[in-house]
């Protein structure tokens, strides 16, 4: 779950990481307001993408005026398809030099990996590898102190910025583990009167470690109907197809996707129903599938935990209550299969067993439907 | 012959009492695996499907002489549970439970390093050896049969459908295991392919990767070494752009994780990649004909 | 530095440990209104020693005139040396059964130590091996569920009493370690109505770990004059005998009062003043020693980071300002002994080199003092 | 020959800007040994008494070679200074400071075993070997000389006044090593008459014990495995009985810990203990006599 820039930033300073004086502001009289408290500022688009800047998602402003006319313009446009509903209004600062530093887990060595570069900022991602430090911690012992200062070192960095950088790994290090973090981010990590100050943020936090951060702000950054299936505690992903998907497993229902696109159709959506799901969500996610009013709806269920039966009592719990007015494949193997397949036949339903079969079977009713 | 899990390994259940815990134990029992006990703090004394239940992984060792243990205690539990197993001198350790933290699973990976214990997981479906009639994990019992194919995937569902297909096929398996589909595991493609390099009966692999991370990249080297050939199945062909982390896992990524970089890859080292997942069986006939 | 009970129980609660209601009480009225609040109640002397039941530290009332009564009587008694100057009311409970748990650190494995007994309570010390359930902690994994779970099994315990204990062992470490503790101990742990709570508690915290938790009550259990000591920083234990004692390092003060029972004497005190202690604090110490109006005063000084023309400076400044109006005993070699036999020699106080030689004159003087 | 110090050793001064450092820097240079670097983070480039200064431990290993390091840095930061050493690989690490929490030298001391390196301390005085011209410690210079003694010794000045008394009897010393006082080191006397048995140059060793604790009684076992005689004095006869930590402290020393149990455990396993340190001399010279 990602945070946005202000609520990342409000973290940072929870463990004493230097961030600009900001305000968050979501119209344009707050933001006159907050020119008046902190002078010139750069207002901010809370979105939760990279790359706002070059899209025109931070403007400035010299005056209380120009605040409110920048945050008139600013508010409620579109960034990369994210709509800016708020701003955070922060003091301007004079940036002498801009450093990169980042705490992430490295999937391949198992452990968290601590990048810093001494070339921060947007073009960070452009920068060579060997201008950047990279640096494994064993998860035993954490980051002490030294583990800071031989990044610094390493960096190049010198006296003051020297020894506040040593001090901010041990801190953003803290950050990661102690919230649980996926990642934590500053870029630009600026150096200002000679001082480091985290001039922009990023912290995502592990969804499946949410329940022992109760404190930690909840932001789904999904559309309504995504946000609306996460609820029920699915996967899901909007795609701009026209054949719904629902499929057991991450991989089953991208296989899925797959064949799909395979046999010349486009799919909708990516939804994983769950390795275990019961009847009651199936039933919820497939209600979703048909609001979005597809030309057709592809079920491929392989039965392991996922029981067939409890599928095909989800399709006919959804086909006798919102209905289904659109064409349905379902492909039902593996656990119950026969209980499953039984259930579906009575009710008029074919059930494949092939996947490549069902799949193609969808696109082709897809095409008819145009 | 068979890697990982024989039918030398005595097996306990750690949440033997809960819902899961109590199904797939009269499933493993049912194929054949030997669940000699269970796990359940304060219903020791108790038996579920005629097998005993501990009040610790310790009583249970001393008792029973287990060699491996499945998880199957909620995920805020499960670091508890691994540890537990592996302090107490579990060499096995499979993992069922999804959302598992990151830094417990982390923190049980790392520590495995020091106890010598394997990891299989978390968020995996688990390991099966058909030849030795032994299953450690959620998988449907009716769809294996032994053969000389190893099998490594990192999602479940996925592998139950190319499994299927392999047998549907009468191409048997020897191990089936899932790498688990969380972002830190215990297992990864390379070290299942040393195993499956060392299993005489195993005669070919395939692997069912997908796009994100750079565990397919990674392994594409060890192909070489493998000395065995390769099929290998990649879903995510048609799937959305991943959202990315930050500059950070562009930093980490740089250009690795997509499907062509790890199709590339695998060709490269003389994997054969196949696109759909029902043309991994003829893929593998061929390879293994050759 | 020891924490008194009811601080110690106030720590076990912050962390989830559940403890008796009760009362800090001073006076004979605030023990009456605490029998009002609470019912019947044990009043328990606050003092830093053990075995304070047997000695009459724990005495009961059921009615608030009773508790004034016993207030009276308690408040300002001498137990084991140590006045009586705070009572704790706690609600009386009715104990099924008493256990034993504690943490402290095992010097020889050099790890920290959970030990916890089925047989707890005051007779815990006279309990053979067998009945002690002793657990060494990994402290890079620290103390997880599981390990609770183990004692509470070694122990023979049940159902809630089971899993109590089990969090318990969790909470109970996580003190130890996050407040630098040298012991936290709960004796008795009680079963009451079938449910854990802590009836007494104990708690030592590092001395050298102090500046790191600034929100521990600050407790000198020494008296005055040791107080005045260690707020010196020096470490200081008044003896019962005549002739005072300073030497620099805990082992050589310890010989230095050997020495001077060797030949007959008896020390007044131990003083360590440090490894390399400078002249303010040396002075500083020695004043102290002559306001104890002792018989013979021993200055013992071997200099490795100690320079001996320090110490010389050091007696010179108290004799020349405070004045030491009893016989004085140097022995002084090693850093700088040259200098500072040299400075002593000039004001005419004679220096010993030979340590056995120093001692046997100190006991001499002290005897012809009589 | 010596234990623990050798010549070979090239030693940095961690902390070495401090006054402590730089005062302890030109006594071990005036003493002979090798210091080949200290570390005091953002003074790199600098020097003290000829001493190269690196921003870190690594830094100064890389350009060094240095095999030892000698930690002078207040005890708040010696933990991170220890740990510093031992990942960068340096095998013998010499703590100084005293106060440093418990909790940190736990740390500390269990991380060695892992990492290999060799802690002597906390709260310690260091150690010397005359033979070698190496010392990493804070003890006066001029009180050593060669010879076949080896000391071990809970507490610095009782050490010094020993070791000087053992020079003017002509009884010099192979190596003279300090466990530290505090209640948690890195060493204890077996591990170092461990190292003492190895040491050919070693004819008798010197143990320097105290009351509290139950260091010595641990180490009256290994007297008879060590093979040389043993002089022991043990300090605390008139001290004031220690204030007890709770029961916890009772039932773990079970009557260990007083003068009379350790005195009582090391006679019977064969030491000849002294009851003042201006006996030990003699008795050493016996000892080398039979």
């Amino acid at each position: 779950m990602k945070q946005y820039e202000y609520m990342a930033k409000g973290i940072l300073a929870q463990y004493g990481i230097p961030i600009a004086p900001g305000q968050l502001v979501e119209s344009p009289d707050a933001a006159a307001e907050a020119v008046r408290d902190l002078g010139p500022v750069a207002l901010k688009a809370q979105v939760l993408v990279g790359g706002r800047g070059k899209a025109g998602g931070i403007q400035f402003a010299q005056t209380p005026q120009e605040g409110a006319h920048v945050a008139q313009h600013m508010l409620g446009m579109l960034l990369k398809g994210y709509r800016v509903e708020k701003l955070y209004a922060e003091q301007k600062l004079p940036i002498e030099k801009e450093l990169y530093i980042s705490v992430t887990t490295d999937r391949n060595a198992k452990k968290p990996l601590v990048m810093a570069s001494s070339a921060g900022g947007v073009e960070i991602e452009d920068v060579s590898d060997d201008q950047i430090v990279k640096r494994h911690v064993d998860p035993a012992i954490g980051v002490l102190p030294y583990f800071g200062r031989e990044m610094a070192q390493a960096l190049g960095l010198h006296d003051v910025v020297f020894k506040e950088f040593s001090e901010l790994v041990v801190k953003l290090y803290r950050i990661y583990r102690e919230k649980d973090a996926e990642l934590v981010e500053i870029n630009p990590l600026a150096v200002v009167d000679g001082h480091l100050i985290a001039a922009d943020a990023r912290l995502n936090i592990d969804d499946s470690a949410l329940y022992r951060h109760q404190d930690v702000a909840r932001v789904d950054e999904g559309s309504d109907l995504e946000q609306k299936v996460h609820e029920i505690g699915l996967a899901y992903v909007e795609l701009d197809g026209d054949i719904a998907v629902m499929a057991n497993g991450a991989g089953m229902a991208m296989a899925t996707l797959d064949a799909i696109q395979y046999f010349g159709g486009r799919p909708a959506n990516f939804l994983d129903a769950g390795g275990g799901a019961s009847v009651e969500p199936t039933a919820e996610a497939l209600g979703v599938l048909v609001t979005m009013k597809p030309k057709a709806i592809l079920v491929n269920i392989f039965g392991g935990i996922t029981r067939c039966d409890d599928v095909a009592q989800a399709i006919l719990q959804v086909r006798n209550t919102v209905g289904i007015p659109v064409p349905l494949v379902v492909r039902l193997v593996g656990t119950n299969e026969k209980e499953g397949v039984a259930l579906l036949n009575e009710a008029g339903i074919q059930a494949y067993s092939d996947m490549a079969e069902a799949a193609e079977r969808a696109v082709g009713l897809a095409k008819e439907a145009l | 012959m068979a890697i990982l899990l024989t039918h030398q390994d005595r097996v306990i259940v750690q949440g033997i009492t809960g819902n899961q815990g109590r199904f797939h134990t009269r499933q493993m029992l049912a194929y054949g695996t030997p669940v000699v006990g269970g796990v359940s703090p304060t219903k020791g004394g108790s038996n579920v499907e005629g097998v005993p239940v501990f009040d610790s992984v310790k009583e249970a060792v001393e008792n029973t002489g287990a060699t491996a243990s499945i998880v199957f205690v909620p995920a805020p539990f499960a670091k508890d549970a691994a540890f537990e197993a592996m302090e107490n001198g579990v060499r096995l350790i499979v993992m069922i439970p999804e959302h598992i933290p990151v830094q417990d699973s982390i923190d049980i990976v790392n520590r495995a390093k020091t106890t010598g214990s394997t990891i299989i997981g978390p968020n995996t479906f688990g390991v099966i050896s058909p030849h030795e009639r032994s299953k450690m994990g959620i998988m449907p019992n009716h769809i294996y049969q032994p053969g000389p194919v190893g099998v490594v995937a990192r999602s479940g569902t996925l592998s139950y459908e190319i499994a299927f297909s392999l047998s549907q096929s009468d191409l048997g398996q020897t191990t089936v295991v899932g790498m688990g589909g969380d972002p830190v595991a215990g297992q990864t493609f390379i070290t299942i392919l040393e195993q499956f390099r060392h299993d005489p009966a195993t005669q070919c692999v395939v692997m069912v990767g997908e796009i994100g991370g750079s565990a397919e990249e990674e392994a594409a080297e060890y192909l070489s070494v493998l000395g065995k050939p390769v099929v290998a199945y990649l879903a995510g062909r048609a799937a959305p752009a991943g959202k990315r982390m930050g500059h950070a896992g562009a930093i980490i990524e740089r250009g690795k994780g997509t499907l062509e970089s790890k199709e590339k890859a695998l060709k490269a080292h003389g994997a054969e990649v196949v696109t759909m997942p029902w043309q991994v069986a003829d893929a593998v006939r061929s390879a293994l004909a050759r």
